[in-house]
Order: structure tokens, then C-alpha cells, then sequence
């Protein structure tokens, strides 16, 4: 399995993504933000978190002319699976790749911690090894992760699934207090409507090997998903 | 002749007249304004450590790991497998004062140029706080501000904060302290320094423009603060963390193409010492047209590229004919990279403005300031201190307890620090193993199976009770804590915050504090690798309390033996290593319950503080340590308290009531006391290796339940415990 | 030349965290006398362009790309003509 | 009441990171003939006053207290009286 990770100047979260794709066994290769590369044999691409141009104007605003992210419009209109982690999410979000903006968190400072979050929909290539219902727990470390959609847009991503990962207390209730940021509706991850792109502001990457942090391996279930998916599937649409 | 226009002129640069006579015999003429500006800045305290070097010359820098002692931008250890660690601390008390927010994201930004200069990938960032007491307006917006300020640098750069301490204590109403340490990692073989040797190499300035910013900011560290700090500040420095990121990636890249004969940092003083410490340290001397140097604003003068704070710029000596290299790697980066001099015999910085020549002294002659011996006083408080009789607190009733045990956990120093952590980003780059939270953190050696244990410590209360003593406590205790992380302590940097050193008394404090962390750090064999001083911590004349802030490094072989404080599994057996006497001198207890902060600090044995670690590091290595945590602040309760709190799981406690009175047993601060607990089935061999060390120990009790219970004293549910900890800091500062 | 002042504000109907919290600030600090708080961000910059129409036109270009998000914000701006070629 | 209109700016001479991100984006999206960027922000609200001076003296008192920071930033306003009592 091959994946690709876009690198910004402002990236810092690319290094993490190598770390774990190459912990479960996988090739990863980081992209130049500048550069012009086809990612046709690509099996997924993953926008990686950090601050890609320092966020000084909204998180992700500049990032999204970058002539990669052309590149990834052109690989995801292709079905190819593409996957933005926390700033990533940010970029896809400006990009218009998925719907949706980011607001700073509630609370206006920047928040490092493990959350729980519940599987809303198990059927996409980045949730299918997990149930729906299951709760899981990953880091979250941003200052801008505060999820807004207007009320439209909000029951056409409920309607159709699109909806993946909700911020949730540790039995899996969504509540007020278990949302970090004040994400409309708890939302933590969704994915357009083709369901091959998926946005989500928690890091699965530094959740693979069990001895860091609080030994928590959770987000391995996400990256081998999509290894799943690529595997049984070949990749051809979902 | 003091005329008075020589004396404004001195005054405007903070020289002394015998200062001034010391540069005319140096010179053997009189200096032009831009040449007396260049012995201002560079002579400040803040550049030169003239009151301060005397004394930091008696510490001990030596021992089988050290790479690289004081002297440097950072000090350099060798950790094994071909690698070493570079770190260092620094303090940015006064730009914090001034401007939270900035101040201390600049004094990030510092220090992580000070460890990447060396050639070193910055993996750990720490920061050592003080602050006034919380119930302020304005201490609350300096709070605030400092953390987010360090918070958005660091995130930005994406460099794990790991650690550090927070302490409130009216001494630092006006004057708070803010510390910051960095900790990288690089093959032993990469190591660079900051020497422009090599007649005829280059002289390259890179990374960002240079603006007015900060103009004469060391010689502003260097004065008290007073109500007039406001309008004399310099024009603050705004830190660009994404600039710095940027510069951070391509000196890095640089120096591993092996074109950089000497890097630095432009940090306090800017062009000015850069260039003069560069010079000085190969013996040579730097000539440089100030005309080339990137300008952020318009009309600059000599004097203001020279003295310039500006953030995230480098000074570089690459080989001769290496320049277009350099120019190529910072193209990528999209930063200036531009030859503005090159590296001479003469041994002068020779300062050009477009061609014509604006100063010219002796490179070595500007690093080498008047070394001072200021007189000493003993400070007559410590009479009153040192006859405090104990017996005259009342000991509380044992009914009393629980609520005087959540009155501590809720107190500000002793609350959970998690409000602050968690506005770093403390797991990026997936290699932090010992989150904070615990005693000290643990970060991974990439590549390698390693890890590195580091920590921030300094009680202040017990530094101004006993400087000598508080400095060998703040060592041990550092110590304690990367051993009960599992980790081998190796060498330690430095904090020194004082107040006006020129004030007997004050310096007093100071000889005291180099002489305790002496004794300690040759005790446990850690030594000083490097540091910073940082004096005139003074607001309207009062002083700050002492604080030596300790910054360790330890060494683990293997990550899986990292520990943390908190309890495991139900069943457990629980042990204290270390005796407990009846010491409540400058504890928390007094101070928060009895308004006291007085009394004789608990006694420290080096050679039991030794045995005690030993005894740890020994258990870890067998791997049968299943939590480890150091009695520190608040005592024997406090600690078992915050062991339940991770995960809820409770504990029964007894404890012998002997002849030690029991608010000592609970809440004293004796040291060298470690709580460990292992499995039942590890009983034999733990004790085995607690006698073969000759240790005192104890088991008093196990993990139990959802209740803390110590004796008839303590019974307390732990989410009860747990929400008056947690809460405290964030209720507090909701409240703006 | 054109000086352009642009005004990006919060869309209407959507909670502003910022404004919030100025507003809670100031609520705390005991301005009670104070509503109606929108906070947002202000530009001016100059644009060379051979007339006020080409001017409008790059900046509308230039705030629906790259200076407004139009999901979470509405933008307004003044042009003047200024010295300059 | 009053209606405010108030400009936080950065000082002239503090770098500021943010205007200087803004206007390397544009230069990269092609956009060459835009200079003398600033970027700052920009708050409104309305204030109960018995009079303008009254407003005026709040909103300075506001200012100073926490809407600007006066070590790196400037601040302009206009007071505005309007309907409502
Ligand atoms: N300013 C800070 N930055 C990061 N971590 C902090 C800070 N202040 C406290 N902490 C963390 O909170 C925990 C408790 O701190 P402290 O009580 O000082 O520990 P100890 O007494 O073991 O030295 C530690 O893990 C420490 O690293
Ligand atoms: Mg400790």
C-alpha cells in the first residue's frame, strides 16, 4: 500500500502520518506542496496537520491554491481516497472539497487531549473496520476545530451518512461537555458525499503505537480501513 | 572629564564610568557613539554575566556524557547509539512583563535557535512559570497571556511541550518568570558551533528582515522594573512562528550538507553580539557592511541594524564559495540568505555602512567584560526563619483533614496543571511516551528504542528560606522526578532568576544558590552543562523570591521502562522509600492553611538521595515498577492523591502514628521520599533490592477502591478529589 | 492608485467565537451598557489599477478566493483614489 | 445609544506577521499591483449613553482595558448616535 502526504512549509503533522503509516507496515511519501506530481498509483493521500502557511488569515486559506492541491482535486475526482487530518480537514474545508467552515474553538485556545468519539456510519473506506456505535478515543490537538454548516447543509450530511465521527463522552452519549470546540452537532469527521474524502480535526496517526502517550491505539482501526478498502476493493469507487 | 554630556551618554547606555575608562585603555582613544552603544549592549548584565560569572565558573561541568559544557549556544550530551542531546534554558522575564503574549512566544523562539544553531532537531519544549497570586485582574491577563503566547509558538513549530511547572507566590506580583527550555537530538557527528573561524569565509545574515524591533532589549533585561517600564520599553519584539519553522527546517538542512563552519542565533543584542561572540570564540574578527543586511523599515542606521531584536534570523559562516549553496537551500524556504561581510585576521568587528567605516573595536574586547565580586550580605530574615518554632501551630483536629487535603489539592500551586498543558501540543511528532501530567516527561530518541526523561523544578519558598539548601533540594528533586519516570539522571541547565545583584543581600542569595546546586550536582553526578542568569527581577524594589530553576536530563535505555505516578491495578502493594520526619518548614501546609511562610526546610542527605534513586532505577530495570512519584509540594497526602486521580483508582493507607506530628505525616515536605507500588508477586525482590541499596522503606497500604483513605484522617471519594483538583485553574480564570 | 478599506465580518446568525468572548469580557468587567458585538477583521492595502471599476473588480476577486470565506463571512469595502501611479 | 465602529490596528514599525502572510498570498495567487498591506480588526457594538461624550469616555476606558492592546496596537473609532434608548 502506497500512500502519499502532501507537505506544506508549515506542515508538522506529515512526519507523524510517515511514522504511522510505516509502523503498520506500509509505504508513505511525502509531496511537495509546490510541486506538480500525478498521484494516479497513489493509494491514498493524506493532507496532513499543521499549520501549512502559518493559518495567520483563516487556517488552510492559502494552503488550498497550492499546486498539489489541484492534484488532489484531480486524484479525488478519480475516486482516489484522500484523508485531511486536523489542518488537513482545514484545507479540504477551504479547498470547498467538503462542505462546511472552521471557526477558533469555543473556548479560544488551542486544546491537546484525548477525546472520545463515536462511529456514526461504519460504511466508508475510513471506517470499515469499526462498528457503528463504537466508541473510540484519538488526540485532538487544535485551535480551530470549531465545525460550523448551516442548518441545510447540516441534514443533507446527517441524510446521507456523511457524518463519520461525533465527539462523544466515554459511553458514547453526545453531549454539550464532550464536544471540545463547539462543532456544530458534536461533528469531529465527515466525508463528501462520494464518501472518498474524509476531513477530521482528531489525529488518528498518533494513535497507532501503544507505547506513547496514554497507550491508546485507536486510530490504527482508521489507517487500516482504508487498507482494507484498497485491499478488498481495489479501489475502484465506493 | 565626566562632562555632562558624557554622563547622559553613559547613562543612555547603561555604562559605568569605570566602565567607560576600562574601553578607552582597551581602545586607546575615545569610542564614537555607535562603538560606546556596541560596549553597552554587550557589557549589559544580560550579555555579559559580569556580576555573575565568578561565581558560575566554581560549578561543576564535567563527567563521562558531557559533550559540550557551558560556553556554547546549548549544552551537549552523549546519550548512547551515536547520538547526543542538546539543551538549554532561558529566561524572557521581562518582555513577558511587558507583553505576555509576545514576550514569552519570543523567549520560545530563543531557545529553539539556541538548540537547532548546534546542529540539533528540537524534540521537547518546557517552560518554567511564576506568577502573583491568581485573585488578580492583572496577573490573570499575564497568565493567560504567557501560556497562549508559548502555546501558539510552540504548536505552530510543532515541537512537543512536554513539561514544566506553574507557581503562584505573591514575591512575582511584578515581576513574573518565564523560562523556557529546549531539548533536541542530533548524531554526535553533526555537532556544529558558534565559531566564525576561517580568514576570508563569509559572513551570511538569513532568515527574516531586520526592523527596529527590541532596540536595546538586554540592556532593558537588565534594569529593574518599575512603573516607568512601560514607557521606557523598547519597541516590542512580535515573534513569527512560521518564519521560525521555516528557518528552523532550512538550518537544518544546511547544516547537514556540511558547508557551515559556524552558526548563531541572533538572540539578545542581535548583529551586535552575534557577530562579536562569533568573532571572539575563533579569535578572529567579522567585518560587515550593515547596507546589505534584508531591512524591514526604512532608514535604519548602523546603530539600529546592530542592536536590532528582530526574531527568527541567523548569522551563518559558511566555507568560501559555499555561499550559493546556502542562497539555494533558503530559496526553498522562501527566506533572505545574503552575504553581508566576511571573517577577517584583524580581530575587529569592523561595522561598514555602505562601504564607509561606522565602527571598528576588538571583537574580544566586547565579549570581555569587567568580571564583578559584589559584596555579600546574609539577609536578616533568615534569623527569624531559622528560629521558628513548629510547636506554636496548632495541630488540627482529625476530623479537619479531608477538607484541609482538598483545600491544597484546590489551591492554585497544587491543582492540576492540565489548563496549561493542554494548550500544547505536547504528543506532536508521535514520540512523547511520559505525557505531562506525571513527574517527568518522556520523550523517544527517534530511530532508536531510547528515550530522555526531562524536567523543570524549583521551590522558591524554599530557596528564599535557604538558598543553599533550596538550590540542593531543586537538583535532588529534578533528579527524583526523571528517576521516577525511569530514567537515569544525567546533566542539568540552569534558571538563575535574583533580584538586583548590586544589592548585597540579593547577591548573597545568589553565592548560596551556586553553592547548593554545587554540592548537589557533584553529589548525583549531573552536571551543568549551561544556563542563563537572569537578574533585577525586582518590582518597585522588592525582589522575587530566589528561583534556580533546575532543568534535567535523564536517560532511558529503553522507553518501555518509562513509569508514570499514577495507579495501575486494584491490589497493588504501596511503598514509601525515605523517611518522613517532622518537617513543615516552607511547606505548602504552612502556607496555605496557616498563612506561614517561614520555618527550616526539610534536611537532604545527598548519599540517601543517591541510595533512594538508585533503589528505583535498580526496581525499573527489573521491571517490576508499576507507578512511581516523588513526595514534593503538599507532601505524603498530596502525592498519594495525585496517583488515584488518572484513574480513579482509590487506595487504603496506614501509616504508624509515632513521635512525628500527623499534619508532618500527612503534609510535610520531607525529602527523598518516593511512592512506589508494585504487584504482590514482586514483593521479594523489591525488598531484596531496597536492603541491598540499604533503604529505608515502608508498605503502607495498597491500590483500593474508588476512596483515598489514610488512616482515621483521610477518606475522601477520588472523583471528589479529583474535581476540586481539576477545576481550580480553569474556575479561576473563567472569572476574568 | 486605489486604497481599499475592507471590512469581513461574521455572517449574520452565526455565533462568532471571538465576539462572543469580547462580549463576555465585557460583561465582566461590568460594560452592561454595551450590545449588539460583531467582531471581525480589517484590511486596507493599495492596488494599482487603471480605474476604480478594474480596482472593484480585482477586489471582489480577490475577497470571494482568497480574503473572506463566504460561509462564515460577509464583506464590505471602500475605495478612494489616492496619490500614486 | 450609540453605535461603535472601532479599528484595532498593529503599531507602525511592530512586525505583523499575519498582514505580511496575507499579502505573500496574494503576490503567489498573481496579484502584484496590491501593496501596503495591513490587517487588523475591527469591532462593532452599540452603547447606552446619556451622551457622546459619555460613549466616547467608555469606549476609551474599553479599549484600554481590553479590546486593544496598546504595547503592539493602535486604535480608531467612530461613535455614531442611533435609534433606541
Ligand atoms: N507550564 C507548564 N508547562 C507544561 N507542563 C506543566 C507546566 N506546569 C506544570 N506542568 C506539568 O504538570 C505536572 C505537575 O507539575 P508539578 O506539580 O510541578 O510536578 P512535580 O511536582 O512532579 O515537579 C508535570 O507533569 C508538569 O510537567
Ligand atoms: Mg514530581
Amino acid at each position: 500500500m502506497r500512500f502519499g502526504i502532501i507537505v506544506f512549509p508549515g506542515s508538522n503533522c506529515d512526519h507523524d502520518c510517515k511514522y504511522a503509516v510505516e509502523y503498520l507496515g506500509h509505504t508513505a511519501e511525502y509531496l511537495w506542496h509546490a510541486d506538480h506530481q500525478d498521484l494516479t498509483d497513489y493509494d491514498c493521500i493524506i493532507i496532513p496537520g499543521g499549520f501549512s502557511y502559518g493559518d495567520y488569515l483563516r487556517a488552510g486559506a492559502i494552503a488550498r491554491f497550492a499546486n498539489m492541491m489541484e492534484q488532489v482535486r484531480k486524484f479525488a475526482e478519480k475516486s482516489g481516497l484522500v484523508i485531511g487530518i486536523c489542518n488537513g480537514f482545514q484545507i479540504l474545508l477551504e479547498a470547498g472539497l467538503l462542505p462546511g467552515a472552521m471557526q477558533k474553538n469555543r473556548s479560544l485556545k488551542f486544546q491537546c487531549e484525548y477525546r472520545s468519539m463515536v462511529i456514526e456510519n461504519a460504511d466508508s473506506p475510513f471506517t470499515n473496520t469499526l462498528d457503528k456505535g463504537e466508541v473510540i478515543q484519538l488526540p485532538i490537538a487544535h485551535g480551530e476545530g470549531n465545525y460550523y454548516i448551516d442548518p441545510e447543509g447540516l441534514s443533507n450530511l446527517e441524510a446521507n451518512g456523511q457524518v463519520l465521527l461525533r465527539y462523544t463522552t466515554p459511553t458514547g452519549e453526545v453531549t454539550d461537555r464532550a464536544n471540545p470546540n463547539g462543532s456544530v452537532s458534536n461533528i469531529a469527521g465527515i466525508c463528501n458525499e462520494e464518501r472518498n474524502i474524509f476531513g477530521l480535526m482528531p489525529h488518528p496517526e498518533r494513535a497507532v503505537d501503544s507505547r506513547l502517550g496514554n497507550g491508546c491505539v485507536d486510530g490504527r482501526k482508521i489507517l487500516e480501513s482504508i487498507i482494507t478498502y484498497r485491499t478488498e476493493k481495489g479501489g475502484v469507487q465506493c | 572629564m565626566l562632562t555632562v554630556d558624557l554622563q547622559e551618554k553613559l547613562a543612555f547606555n547603561g555604562l559605568k564610568f569605570e566602565e567607560y575608562q576600562k574601553i578607552l585603555d582597551m581602545l586607546g582613544r575615545e569610542p564614537n557613539d555607535l562603538e560606546l552603544a556596541l560596549y553597552g549592549v554587550m557589557w549589559s548584565e544580560h550579555c555579559s554575566y559580569k556580576h555573575s560569572k565568578a561565581q558560575l565558573k566554581t560549578l561543576p561541568t564535567q563527567s563521562e556524557c558531557v559533550l559540550q559544557g557551558p560556553g556554547e549556544n546549548a549544552g551537549i550530551i552523549g546519550i548512547g547509539d551515536g547520538m547526543a542531546a542538546v539543551f538549554k534554558i532561558e529566561s524572557h522575564n521581562h518582555p513577558s512583563a511587558i507583553e505576555p503574549y509576545q514576550g514569552a512566544a519570543t523567549g520560545v523562539g530563543g531557545i529553539v535557535r539556541d538548540v537547532f544553531t548546534m546542529g540539533a532537531r528540537p524534540i521537547a519544549l518546557l517552560n518554567s512559570l511564576r506568577f502573583g497570586n491568581l485573585d488578580n485582574e492583572h496577573v490573570r491577563y499575564i497568565f493567560g497571556g504567557v501560556v497562549a503566547g508559548i502555546a501558539d509558538y510552540g504548536n505552530c513549530l510543532g515541537i512537543p511541550t512536554v513539561g514544566g511547572e506553574t507557581y503562584f507566590n505573591k514575591s512575582y506580583q511584578g515581576n513574573p518568570l518565564v523560562n523556557a527550555m529546549c531539548l533536541g537530538v542530533m548524531p554526535v557527528k553533526e555537532m556544529v558551533t558558534g565559531s566564525a573561524s576561517g580568514i576570508g569565509n563569509p559572513v551570511m545574515v538569513v532568515g527574516a528582515a531586520t526592523g527596529r524591533d527590541g532596540i536595546k532589549g538586554a540592556s532593558f533585561a537588565s534594569e529593574e522594573l518599575s512603573a516607568e517600564s512601560e514607557e521606557k520599553r523598547p519597541s516590542v519584539q512580535v515573534g513569527d512562528p512560521f518564519m521560525e519553522k521555516l528557518l528552523m527546517e532550512a538550518c537544518l538542512e544546511l547544516i547537514k550538507t556540511g558547508v557551515v563552519v559556524g552558526i548563531q542565533d541572533m538572540g539578545a543584542a542581535g548583529l551586535a553580539s552575534s557577530s562579536c561572540e562569533m568573532a571572539s570564540r575563533a579569535g578572529t574578527g567579522i567585518e560587515l557592511d550593515v547596507a546589505l543586511v534584508p531591512a524591514r523599515e526604512k532608514e535604519m542606521t548602523p546603530y539600529d541594524f546592530m542592536l536590532s531584536e528582530s526574531q527568527e534570523r541567523m548569522l551563518v559562516v559558511p566555507k568560501k564559495g559555499c555561499e550559493a549553496k546556502v542562497k539555494e537551500i533558503f530559496d526553498r524556504w522562501g527566506l533572505n540568505a545574503v552575504v553581508v561581510g566576511q571573517v577577517t585576521a584583524d580581530g575587529n568587528l569592523t561595522i561598514k555602512e555602505d562601504g564607509v567605516i561606522a565602527a571598528r573595536v576588538p571583537a574580544a574586547s566586547l565579549a570581555d567584560a569587567p568580571v564583578y565580586h559584589p559584596e555579600s550580605v546574609r539577609p536578616a530574615y533568615l534569623d527569624a526563619v531559622e528560629s521558628f518554632e513548629l510547636s506554636q501551630v496548632r495541630i488540627p483536629e482529625t476530623d479537619e483533614y479531608n477538607d484541609i487535603l482538598i483545600e491544597l489539592l484546590a489551591s492554585p500551586n497544587l491543582s492540576s496543571k492540565a489548563w496549561v498543558y493542554q494548550q500544547y501540543d505536547h504528543m506532536v511528532r508521535s514520540n512523547t511516551v511520559v505525557l505531562p501530567g506525571s513527574d517527568a516527561a518522556v520523550v523517544r530518541v527517534e530511530g532508536t528504542d531510547r528515550g530522555l526523561a526531562v524536567t523543570t523544578d524549583c521551590n522558591s519558598r524554599f530557596c528564599y528560606l535557604n538558598p543553599y539548601q533550596g538550590t540542593m533540594i531543586a537538583v535532588a528533586e529534578a533528579a527524583r522526578n526523571v528517576v521516577c519516570s525511569g530514567g537515569k539522571p544525567l546533566a542539568i541547565t540552569d534558571g538563575m532568576n535574583f533580584g538586583n545583584p548590586e544589592k548585597p543581600e540579593i547577591f548573597y542569595q545568589f553565592r548560596e544558590s551556586i553553592a547548593g546546586m554545587r554540592a548537589a550536582c557533584q553529589a548525583l553526578n549531573t552536571p551543568v552543562t549551561g544556563g542563563n542568569v537572569s537578574f533585577y527581577n525586582e518590582h518597585s524594589g522588592q525582589a522575587i523570591y530566589p528561583t534556580p530553576i533546575i532543568g534535567m536530563v535523564g536517560l532511558l535505555e529503553n522507553i518501555e521502562d518509562a513509569v508514570t505516578m499514577d495507579f495501575k491495578d486494584e491490589g497493588d502493594l504501596i511503598f514509601l522509600i525515605g523517611e518522613t520526619k517532622e518537617e513543615l518548614g516552607g511547606s505548602e501546609y504552612l502556607s496555605l492553611i496557616h498563612g506561614l511562610e517561614t520555618g527550616q526546610l526539610p534536611e537532604l542527605d545527598l548519599n540517601l538521595e543517591k541510595a533512594i534513586q538508585q533503589t528505583v532505577i535498580e526496581a525499573v530495570q527489573q521491571k517490576i515498577i508499576k507507578s512511581a512519584h516523588d513526595c514534593a509540594e503538599g507532601g505524603l497526602a498530596v502525592a498519594l492523591a495525585e496517583s488515584t486521580m488518572a484513574n480513579g483508582l482509590g487506595a487504603e493507607i496506614e501509616i504508624e502514628d509515632g513521635e512525628v506530628r500527623s499534619d508532618a505525616v500527612l503534609f510535610g515536605e520531607s525529602q527523598s521520599r518516593i511512592i512506589v507500588t508494585i504487584a504482590g508477586k514482586d514483593l521479594n525482590l523489591f525488598m531484596q533490592i531496597c536492603s541491598a541499596n540499604t533503604v529505608p522503606v515502608q508498605r503502607i497500604g495498597q491500590v483500593k477502591g474508588d476512596e483515598l483513605k489514610i488512616n482515621d484522617w483521610i477518606n475522601a471519594r477520588v472523583e471528589l478529589l479529583k474535581l476540586q483538583w481539576q477545576e481550580a485553574i480553569p474556575c479561576i480564570m473563567s472569572q476574568r | 492608485m486605489f486604497k481599499i478599506e475592507l471590512k469581513v465580518m461574521p455572517r449574520k446568525g452565526i455565533l462568532n467565537p471571538q465576539s462572543t468572548a469580547v462580549k463576555n469580557g465585557l460583561k465582566a468587567m461590568g460594560y452592561d451598557n454595551v450590545d449588539n458585538l460583531e467582531m471581525g477583521k480589517f484590511m486596507e492595502f493599495t492596488i494599482k489599477a487603471a480605474d476604480r471599476a478594474e480596482a472593484e473588480a480585482y477586489v471582489e476577486e480577490m475577497c470571494k478566493r482568497l480574503l473572506a470565506n463566504p460561509v462564515i463571512e460577509d464583506y464590505t469595502y471602500q475605495i478612494y483614489q489616492v496619490e500614486g501611479e
